[in-house]
Parts: structure tokens; sequence; C-alpha cells
């Protein structure tokens, strides 16, 4: 299929694909991040997750429509607000789960799973009933549109880099939240041993209630920066919750490392099939080879070897 | 310890067993032998790797290196199944039973026949399976609760009825880990008294801290300390030994 | 003391008799034929619900991913009566007539050669039975043999049913895409449609339910039920009692997939078509919180589970579609904070206490196999 | 929702049935025709349908939930107000309309049993609604068996006639081929990069727009063809492929939330969608909504209708959509075919003087509504609408600007010749 095309051409095109590779890995490795902190550090099964993301994008867009009707001065920086704004709306809805539901099921791993299911029902019918059926159309600043002209043939989006910006900041602030902070600290403990992290003074129900709402935040956040490349609908949150669970479990739950190097082999994995085969046909290309690395390995990439 | 290979006919035979978790050795280059109808006890500071050797001869765990040789049989390339069905038994250190079902259902699953599915799915239970499992209740003192939800047991009553499922298997090795940890004096007796009863037949490999019921049952015992084995032999002279004091006075 | 019984202790007799009665006699005599239809319907997806009592509620195994064995019964069936429905005379106005009319939309010129056997009524029932059997013994052997449980079986069996879902679109030559495989119409020379059609096969599936149930019965008294229960509780244990642990899961997973197809094959014939809709995630997951409402170790309380979710679904959705999504999303919620045990812990904690206080008959055996289900199973 | 007309209930399980369905504004009743003029109700209804002395009961029949309900909603409104302005002028054969709405929770299984219900529990009269060719196919069977009258309303693949069907929206060839032929003739465009999500509307659409290209249009080549699974939002390798190529048209015909990935994705990529020729038969002024205006704004789009279309109906049918519905709403090209169905049906029942199906079926062809907001129809033979053929190019308002129209009414045509 190249035969026909220059040199340059060519490198262009590999250029921007391998770029195409690293938008499709920040926007997956986004999605994944609020997951890997609610089903990895806590082993609750969120499928509410795309619904928390939607939240996320739906504040956005009020957000939008708020700065055009009253700031319009203001519009171009509007987004970071909004994100700051989906973060903390995802994170109260969050925490408001957490204390009315998830705290009763965490030694039920897969009733969280029912439940949290009937929850994003609950939630799509309210996004329905709130924002209407239709799809919502977000508005951009205008500097957020459009692409770099690297050269003739290379044009970098913008809004491509700034996913993947956003998602290298979200991704070292979360490690560091859970690896460096002593808050993190205290979340690995109460992850290892719920009873003897109380015993020794942490307060385990706060911490759970953080940690959950803290997944759902950056989930917002994902929603919010999802408005630039995709739709934002009452059901669009489904859209994202398969490709989501594989993210993290092909990484290995508890592992923030191996969430990102899932992320980035899927991505790529997908990015390159999709070039040379149909969407469709790589979809499945990619899904079945997870499902057979999982199979041979299935404690996924990054998993540790524990003595039990 | 040399790896001596004697060609004498040893019921188990553990050497050069080795296991490293992330290179941590949790087990490093142990051997010891157990002979038929014999009780070894392992005793061992916390983290001595007690357990582990356990895990490994029942499957378990997987070693890294060495080999479990069991009447001959090399334990370490089988899966846990054939391993029970080869005649080892364990016993968990925090009772393993079937919470859902009742006490003589829980044995009853022990019983060694129709442990396939097929086998499962017509199994029968007749009067043989009745009997032995009455006799066996009776032995392990719970021929009145054979009725009742396992989950209701006490905590002793539990033990001894893990130790019931693992008698009514049968095995010529009985792996038994802490069996009398957290249970009252009077338990305490009855379940030595039940050990003793028995043990005959068969071999017996015990982890145990408890000094005065190792005193009373062992025949040899080994001491494990950082997945080595720091000395072994009678009660008497693994007392004396220098190094065995200084590792328990150490912690 | 300790006679097992062989398919049902007293009460569940009582129950399986209460069930007939409202299936054979009072819901034919009450309702019309459209309603009857439907209540077949219903009844189409309990089949899946008795799979998901053996493999979730006894053996612990959730999957997520029942609707594609569902599918696969459906779509062998449809197969069957779509080649049946597209004789050479019903399609002869098709650039290839005598195959079915999607594939002529999508240029094909020639049965593809997996078709070909469908021909053949024999070979369908037998592959209804037989194909998802096999793929559940792939998938299951693959998962269980490398000690894949819990909830990273739950996302991998989501995960083959977004495949299978992604490749029956995709593939619409061959399976008739996001349509599926409709108008459906005759069974052997005998037209399906008609309201004494649908009568008559509504008694089939009750027939066919019954067997299951009492094969599912068989299941759940034998010594085998018993170890599935054990292993959800302690599958170490099991292990070491000298079972392979992985051969009784894959059974159960088998059980429950032959169930779900035999459900989708009867889907067909009473609805007249089969749809790539059933096999995807959303239908996998309302089938086990059907399962869920009725108790998920009850047999029985499966088949009621589904029929009262269904019916009430049909009846809110008629007046207030909205209503009914967050009724639906309110009952997984509550079912699971709850009613852990569903229906059939309801009954047995709240109605039976007091049924028996009222006729103080003692009942030896009626709580048998009762403590099984005291609580919720912890995973 | 549940302000309804229904004065003189027949059974308190009838009014249960009709509970939660709304109906008309009350100035209905008012300018009824007098009595005398009404036929009797044995006269016009000789099949059982719920027909009474004074009303006439119909279905609607679309998802209002589930992932459809983003599309669908559109037309259930522009069913409601057709049927509300019906009303208003004195209903159907001196009859009001009353309706039943029921949810196909976009779920084909659940179209075909609801559509039952319509039919069987109901006795509805016509039903309106299915919004996807899946939807429609499964409840096809349902129609022709029980003898019902659907009015589908959304553009679709064509193959397909049915005595129980009206096809209100275009068929695939009279939706296709006129634009074809324009950005060919107008716009010197030579090859064609085939886009669509993976479902048979778009599939059998690209066949015919390849083999059109293909063999009618001479010079013409399709450059690629690629298909997406519904629901995917990753379009940057394809966006890829298609710099690559460098097509002179990219022919979309993605759907649903795709849309919006696809046409987000496409300008960031730096494709200027004013200097790149995009051809659509997917996004209406509805889809619009969601992807964004200025995301969009130089596509071009060909169908029948537009909102901006300027001409006297739609100058009154816009406002009175608002009016009803909101001034924010759209109406795109379903909307308004699915607007078409009460009217056509009333135009028919009265042309046949009678609610029958089997007299409506054999009357509907020659049925002419001059007041449909997209000009003029007809109802061909094979029960599909003549009309024209129109291209809109977007503006960044999320409005279509009519650049081209084709000066007949386009011949429906399901079954094309060569184009299998």
């Amino acid at each position: 299929m190249f035969g026909d095309y220059s040199l340059s051409d060519l490198g262009a095109i590999f250029a921007m694909q391998g770029f195409a590779g690293l938008i499709l890995f920040s926007v997956f490795l986004l999605m994944a991040l609020g997951l890997a902190i609610i089903f990895g550090q806590m082993g609750v099964i969120n499928m509410a997750h795309g619904e928390f993301m939607i939240l996320g994008a739906y504040v956005t867009w009020l957000t939008s429509n708020f700065f055009q009707a009253h700031l319009p001065a203001l519009f171009g920086g509007y987004f970071f607000v909004a994100m700051v704004l989906a973060f903390f709306a995802s994170g109260a809805l969050g925490m408001l789960v957490e204390w009315g539901l998830i705290r009763h099921l965490y030694k039920r791993p897969l009733d969280t799973l029912l439940a949290t299911w009937g929850l994003s029902l609950i939630l799509q019918q309210c996004y329905r009933s709130i924002f209407g059926a239709r799809e919502v159309g977000v508005d951009l600043p205008q500097w957020m549109l459009g692409s770099f002209q690297v050269t003739d043939a290379i044009q970098i989006p913008i809004n491509g880099v700034f996913v993947m910006v956003l998602t290298i900041l979200i991704t070292c602030a979360v490690a560091y939240i859970l690896y460096w902070s002593r808050w993190g600290r205290q979340v690995r403990a109460v992850v290892q041993n719920r009873v003897m992290a109380g015993a020794v003074g942490i307060n385990t129900e706060k911490v759970d209630r953080y940690t959950f709402a803290l997944g759902c935040g950056v989930a917002g956040v994902a929603g919010s920066a999802f408005t630039m490349i995709g739709s934002t609908g009452p059901t669009s949150g489904q859209l994202y919750i398969v490709d989501t669970f594989l993210v993290v479990v092909f990484g290995g739950a508890a592992s923030l490392l191996g969430t990102i190097a899932s992320a980035f082999t899927i991505s790529q994995a997908q990015s390159t099939l999709e070039f040379f085969l149909s969407g469709s046909m790589a979809k499945v290309i990619t899904l079945l080879a997870i499902v057979g690395i999982l199979m041979l390995r299935p404690q996924g990439l990054f998993a540790l070897k524990v003595r039990k | 310890m040399p790896i001596g290979h004697l060609q004498k006919d040893f019921l188990l035979a553990v050497e050069g067993l080795t296991v490293s978790f992330d290179g941590f050795k949790a087990v490093n280059n142990l051997s010891f032998y157990v002979d038929e109808n014999e009780i070894r006890v392992i005793i061992g500071p916390n983290g001595a790797g007690k357990t582990t050797v356990l895990d490994l001869i029942c499957g378990k765990t997987k070693a890294s290196s060495g080999s479990i040789q069991f009447r001959g049989k090399e334990l370490t390339k089988l899966k846990e199944n054939d391993i029970v069905q080869a005649g080892i038994g364990r016993k968990f250190q925090t009772p393993s039973i079937y919470d859902d079902l009742t006490v003589f259902e829980n044995l009853e699953i022990s019983y060694p026949r129709g442990r396939s599915v097929f086998g499962a799915l017509t199994f029968n239970r007749d009067s043989a399976v009745r009997e032995r499992v009455q006799e066996v209740a009776e032995m392990v003192f719970l021929k009145d609760r054979l009725g009742m939800t396992a989950d209701l047991l006490s905590h002793g009553q539990k033990q001894w009825l893990e130790i019931g499922m693992l008698l009514i298997q049968d095995p010529d090795l009985l792996m038994l880990d802490e069996p009398v940890a957290g249970m009252s004096v009077s338990e305490r007796v009855k379940t030595a008294e039940l050990l003793n009863r028995i043990i005959k037949g068969r071999s017996v490999l015990v982890i145990e801290h408890d000094m005065k019921f190792v005193e009373d049952i062992a025949h040899k015992v080994t001491v494990l300390h950082q997945g080595q084995v720091l000395a072994e032999g009678s009660m008497e002279s693994v007392k004396a030994n220098p190094k065995v004091v200084e590792v328990y006075l150490g912690h | 003391m300790f006679d097992t019984p062989r398919f049902a202790n007293r009460s569940e007799l009582l129950g399986i008799a209460v069930l007939a009665v409202l299936l054979l006699v009072i819901l034919p005599l009450s309702l019309d034929v459209f309603r009857l239809n439907l209540v077949a319907k219903y009844l189409t997806y309990s089949f899946v619900a008795l799979g998901l009592v053996l493999c979730w509620g006894c053996g612990g195994i959730l999957s997520l991913g029942q609707g594609v064995f569902f599918g696969l019964g459906g779509y062998c069936m449809a197969m069957f009566l779509k080649l049946e429905a597209s004789s050479a005379a019903n399609t002869k106005i098709q650039s290839t007539p005598g195959i079915p009319d999607f594939m002529d939309w999508n240029q094909l010129t020639e049965l593809p050669f997996f078709w070909k056997p469908f021909h053949s009524l024999t070979f369908a029932i037998v592959a209804v039975l037989v194909i998802p059997a096999i793929f559940a013994l792939i998938v299951g052997a693959a998962m269980f043999k490398r000690r894949v449980g819990g909830v990273y079986f739950a996302i991998i069996t989501q995960a083959i049913a977004a495949i299978l879902t992604i490749l029956i679109v995709g593939q619409q030559g061959y399976t008739g895409g996001i349509n599926g495989i409709t108008d459906l119409r005759t069974l052997k020379g005998w037209d399906i449609r008609t309201d004494h059609a649908k009568f008559i096969l509504y008694f089939v599936e009750v027939g066919c339910l019954f067997v299951c149930i009492f094969a599912a019965q068989f299941i759940r008294h034998s010594k085998l039920g018993r170890i599935l229960v054990a292993m959800r509780d302690k599958e170490d244990r099991v292990r070491f009692s000298g079972y392979s642990v992985a051969n009784f899961k894959i059974f159960a997973f088998c059980a429950a997939a032959v169930l779900a197809s035999i459900g989708g094959a009867l889907f067909t014939l009473e609805v007249g078509f089969m749809s790539p809709s059933f096999v995807g995630i959303v239908p996998s997951i309302e089938m086990v919180i059907y399962t869920a409402v009725g108790g998920r170790m009850s047999i029985l309380g499966a088949v009621y589970g589904t029929l009262i979710v269904n019916a009430a679904k049909t009846s809110f959705s008629e007046s207030f579609p909205q209503l009914w999504l967050l009724g639906l999303g309110a009952l997984f919620i509550a079912v699971v904070l709850a009613f852990p045990n569903g229906l059939a812990g309801i009954w047995r904690d709240l109605i039976q206490p007091r049924l028996d206080r009222f006729s103080r008959s003692p009942k030896p055996d009626a709580q048998w196999s009762q403590p099984m289900a005291d609580k919720a199973p912890a995973e | 929702m549940t302000d309804e007309i229904d004065r003189d209930p027949p059974s308190p399980l009838r009014r249960k049935l009709l509970m939660g369905m709304a109906a008309a504004p009350m100035m209905g009743m008012l300018t009824r025709a007098s009595f005398a003029d009404v036929p009797a109700t044995s006269a016009v209804n000789t099949t059982g349908l719920a027909v009474t002395d004074t009303d006439v009961t119909v279905g609607i029949l679309h998802s209002i939930t589930g992932t459809m309900a983003i599309s669908e909603t559109g037309s259930v409104e522009a069913e409601k107000l057709a049927i509300s302005q019906i009303n208003a002028a004195g209903g159907v054969l001196g009859r009001q309309i009353k309706f039943i709405q029921e949810d196909g929770a976009s779920d084909w299984p659940t179209f075909a049993e609801k559509a039952k219900k319509l039919l069987v529990e109901n006795k509805c009269a016509a039903v309106f609604g299915c919004w996807t060719s899946a939807s429609r196919k499964a409840v096809l069977p349902v129609f022709e068996q029980y003898n019902g009258m659907l009015y589908y309303p959304t553009f679709y693949e064509g193959l397909e006639q049915s005595k129980n069907v009206i096809y209100t929206g275009q068929e695939a060839t009279q939706q296709i081929l006129a634009g074809l032929n324009w950005i060919n003739t107008t716009k010197d465009a030579k090859t064609f990069y085939l886009l669509g999500s993976d479902y048979i509307w778009p599939r059998t659409s690209n066949k015919i727009a390849r083999k059109h290209i293909e063999n009618h249009l001479t010079g013409c080549k399709v450059v690629g063809e690629e298909y997406f699974p519904l629901g995917d939002t990753q379009f940057n390798s394809v966006i890829n492929k298609i710099k690559l190529t460098k097509p002179d048209v990219i022919y979309a015909i993605i759907v649903g939330g795709s849309n919006v990935a696809f046409y987000k994705q496409l300008k960031a990529a730096g494709i200027d969608l004013s200097k790149q020729l995009l051809l659509t038969i997917s996004v209406t002024e509805d889809e619009i909504d969601g992807i964004g205006g200025e995301n969009i704004a130089g596509a071009y789009a060909c169908m029948k209708y537009f909102q901006s279309l300027d001409n006297a109906n739609n100058k009154a049918f816009v406002p009175a959509f608002k009016a009803m519905w909101g001034e924010k709403t759209v109406i795109g090209d379903v909307t308004q075919a699915a607007y078409l169905g009460p009217n056509l049906w009333k135009l028919t029942a009265e042309k046949a003087g009678s609610f029958d199906i089997d007299k409506i079926a054999a009357a509907s062809p020659g049925v002419e509504f001059k007041g449909a907001p997209e000009g003029y129809v007809r109802i061909h033979e094979n029960h599909h609408l003549w009309s024209r053929t129109r291209v809109g190019r977007a503006r960044a308002d999320g409005q279509y600007d009519v650049v081209f129209e084709t000066p007949d009414l386009v011949e429906p045509n399901p079954f094309p010749k060569g184009y299998q």
C-alpha cells in the first residue's frame, strides 16, 4: 500500500501515526487511572466508572455555557476551571456513593460489581432526565482547536498534546499521592490489612472514602478532557467501561506502573492494527490478544510475586 | 547437612529445597527426611519458613529448585490434588472448613471416593460412607454435631473438624500446621490425646509453638531458622543446642 | 437423618409443584396468547438464571458473558429456521435465490460452509447443546487451569462478550450483522408464528424448563453440588482434599453454558428472531440480576426472580419508562445491599417461619439444605 | 406527558393502558367538525381497530431510553406535534387521534414485543416508529403477521418493501446518487474515501456509492473503505490513512457517539473542511448539536430536508416545532420525516374513507402531502416517497446552507438494478 508515496510522505505519516498511538495511550491511561485507584488499590469493581467520567463531561459543558453567558471574556480559560469543578463534582459524588453503597460491600467485591452497575443505570437515567436524551456539544476555546504545523505534512493536534500533558500531570500526581505521601502509605496499609491499619490508628473509613473519591475525581477530569475528542451523552460512559477494565487488569491490578505499561501496549497495538486493518478487526484482534495473554499470565503484566 | 543420599526407604525425602519470593529466599537449600510412622515436629522462630515448607510439600507453592520425594515419587511436579491422592494430607493454620456445609457434609467431601467430576455427580451416600463419617466424627468429638452448620462450631471444634476431614482421607503423611493454636487448655489436652490416637499407622509432620505440646508428641524435632535447618534431633538434644538457644532468646 | 434427597427436599418439591401449577394451569388460563408469549420469552431467560445459580450461586464463578451462550444457542436455532425460511421459492426475487436474504444483500452467492449442516434440525439441536459446551470448555479450561477466578474471570468473560458482539455485527454477510437473523417462519413446515403454535411452544418450553430444573436440582443435591459450595468457601481446602478444582469449575461453567444455550434456542423459537443485542454485556449482567433477585443459591428462586423482574419491567415500562430504569438500578442496589439472598432468602427468613408457626408441623428435613444459604457468600 | 383526552374511558383496564400517554391540546375539541360530517364507526372500521365514534388510537414506538434515545427523541417530538396539529384541525375522519407511546429501549426484541402489544392489545390503527434498521427488521414480521401499519421515518438502506410499511425517509439510492453526481460535477471530485460505522446501513450505502462511483462516474475511483465498531471513539489512525491517500472526497456514514469523536478528531488533526471535501449522509442538525458546529463547519450533507429550507411550509413548521419543544431544539431530516407520518396517514385515511389497514395500504400510492416542510411529497407504488434530494453545507452555528437541490422529485427505488 505504500508503493505510490514519496519517502517524506511516509515519514510524515509514520510520525503522525506514532503520535496517534501516543494520544490513544494518553486516553487509555487517563480513563484507567481512576479505576486503577479504585479497583487496584481498593478492590472495588466500579462499573459506574464511565458515568463518573460523563459527570465530568457534563460539568465541563455547564461551565462552558456559564462562561459563554456570563464571562465571555474569560472563555479561553474556562477549561481549566471546568476540570477543577469536574474533579470536585465527581469526587463528591464518589464520596456519597462510598458512604451509601460501597462501604457495605468491601468484603464482597463481586457484589460491588452488581451494585455499581445498578448505580450506573440510575446515573444514566438521571443524566437523561436532567440534560436531555440528546448529546450535548461542548464548545472549546479557539486556542484548543486546530493543530501545530510541524512540517508541511506533519500536523500535531493541539488538543491531543493537551490530553497528553494532562495525563502526564495527573499520573505524576497520582503516583505521588499513592507512593510518596503519608496518605498514600495509609491507603496501602488499609488495602493490605484493614484490621491492623485500624488498630494502629489509621481512620480506615476516612481513607476508604477519600481514596474512592480520588478515583472518581480523576475519572471526572478524564471525562472533562474527553469532551475534546468524544461525545457527551447520557450513555456515552458505557463506551469506555470494557476498555478501561481491560487496561487495568492487563497491567496487573495493583500496580500503577503496570497500568501505564498496559495502556501503552494496548494503545500501540490497536493504533498500529487500525492502520493496517479495518477498525472493527483491529479492535477484535486487540481484545483477543489481551484475553489470550491474560489467560497465560492471569496476574497481569506487572504483578509482584507475593508470599501468601 | 550433607545431601548424602542414603538408600534407606524414607517416607518423605526433602533435598536441596529452595524457594524465593522476589529474591527473598524463604526456604534455602533445605533437606530433611521423615521415616514411616514418625512424628516430626518443626519448630523455629517466626518467619523461619515453617509454613512455607508445608506449602511446598503439598504443592501450594512451587519450589524454585530441589526435590521432594514421597515414597520415591517426585512431588514438585505434581498438582495439589494428585499430591493428596498420593497420600498426603494437610491441615492449615487457621481452621479451613466449609462454613456453609454441615459437619456431616464437611466430612463426607473428604471421603476418598468420587473425586472426579462424574464420580462426584454419581456419588451415592451409602452405608459405608455413613459409617465412616460417624466413626471419624466420634473420634474428633463431633458425633452429636453432625447435622449442624460448620459455621456455628467453636474455634476448637473447627480445628477438630479439619483434623477429622484429614482422618477420613486416611493419608500416609499427615501435616498439621499449629493444631492447638487458639485452643483452651482442656481442648489442648483433648487434642493431644486425639493426635496420639490418630498417628498410629502413619507419619505426621507438625508445626507447633507450644513446647509442652511438642515434648508430649515429638519423636524428633527439626529447628528451622531463616529457611535452613539449624538443628535436628530429639527434643532434649535440640533444647541443649546453643545455636537454638541463641536464635530463640536472641529474638 | 443423613439421607440426601436425590432431587429435592420437601419444601423444594412443594415449590416445584406450585411453579408447575402456576405455569401449566394458572397462567395459560388467565392470560391471552400475547401475554402468554411474553411469559414464554421471560422463561427463556430463566434457563440462563438456572445456570447462573449453579455456576455463580453455588460455585462462586461469576460469568458476565452468559449472553454469549444464550446467543450461541439462539443463533444455532435461528440458522436452521432461517435456512428453512429461505427456500428457493421464498427468495426468488434475490440475485441468488435459496440463501438467506442478508447474505444476498452482502453479495454472497453461495451458502457459507458452516451454514450448510444447519439444514438439518437434528444437527441444529445437537449444535445447541454441544457448541456452547465446547466453547465453555475451551474458555473454562484456559482460565481455571491457570487459576483465573473471581473478578478477573468476570472481566474476561465480559471482554469475550464484547469480542463476539463486534464479530457478529462486523461479519454481517455470515451472521446478519446488527439486525440479527430475522423473519423466521416455520419449523419443519409448521408455522411458528400463529397463536396456536405459540400456545404449544409455550408448553414445550415449560416442559424443557422442568427437565432443566430437575437436572439442576440433581446437580445441586449431588456431592458435586456440595463440592461447588465448598469450593466457593474454601477453594484450597477442596484442592487439598484431593479434588481438581479446575475440573469442577469447568463443569459448572459448561453446565451453565448449556442451560443458557437451551434458553437461547427456545427464545428464537418463541420470538421468531435472534439478534446480537443478547450477546453483549448489558443483557449478560441483567441476567445475573435475575438470579440475584431470585436468590443466588435457589434454583426455583431463579425462575421466580426472572419472571418477576421481567413482568415488572414490562408493566412499568409501558407506562413509566424513565421510572423503570431508576427502579431497575435501585433493585440491583437493594438486592445486593439488603437482600443478598434474594426472594428465596426473604421467603426463608420472613415467610416460612411464620407459616411454620402457623401450622406447627414438625419439619425434620425442610431445613435440610437451607443452612448453606444462610449468609451471603463472602467471595 | 400525561395530559390526555380521555373523557369516556371504555373500561378501567383500558384507562390503565392509556396512562402515561399524551394527547392533543384542549383546543382540538373546540374546532372539531360537527357530528353530522363524521362517518359511522362501523363504516370506517370493519376490522376491530381501536376506533370509537370520537377518537382513534395510534401508537408511537421509539427508544426513549438506552443508547438510541439520543437519535429517536426528535422523531417522537415531531410525531406528537403532527398529531396535535391534526387534532387541532379536526382530527381524522372526524375523530381525535389518541396515542399510546411505548419505549423500545434501544433493544430490538423489545421493539418486537412492544409492536405486538400495540397491534394485538391496543389495536392501534397505525404505528409511527422505529429508527434503526435493526428495530424495523425486528418489527416487520409483527406488522405483517398482525396486519398493522408502520410509518418509518429514517433514511435507510433499501432492499425492502412491505404492504404494511410506509417509508417516509429516503431509501439509499435517493439519498446517495444525486449527492455523488453533484460533488463530481460541481467540485470535480474524482477520488473517494468511504467510511462507515459497522452495520448494515453504512455498508449497504457505501456499496451503492462504490458501484455508482466506479460504474457511473467517469474517471472516478474509491481509494479506501473502512468500518468502525458502533460507539468507537478513536479515529486518529484512519485520519492518518486519509492524509496519506489524499482523497478528493471523504464520504462518511458514521453514526451515533462515534460521529462526535470523528469530527472533533478530524478537526484537531488539521483537516480543514473548508478545503477538504467531506460528504456525509448521516449528520443531521440533531447530530451537529452533539458534534459542535465549529467542528463540522464546511462539510456537505446530502439528504432531503434541512431546517434552514426556505419555503412556506417549513416557515410554519419550524416555529410550531420550537413553540412546542423549546427554542433550542433543532430539526433534522429524520425529525421532519417523522412529522410526515401522521400527516400522510391522515390524508390516506381520508382518501380511503376508512381506517382499515388493507384500505389504507391500497390507498397509499399516490397520496400527496402538499404541506410537507420539505416541500411536496407523494407516496410511490412501492410505499416509499417521491422526494427531492438536497445538499447542504454545514455552518458553524449548526445549521446547513442549502447549496443544491434536485430539480425534480427523485423516484424511490428500494431494489436498484446494478447496485446490488
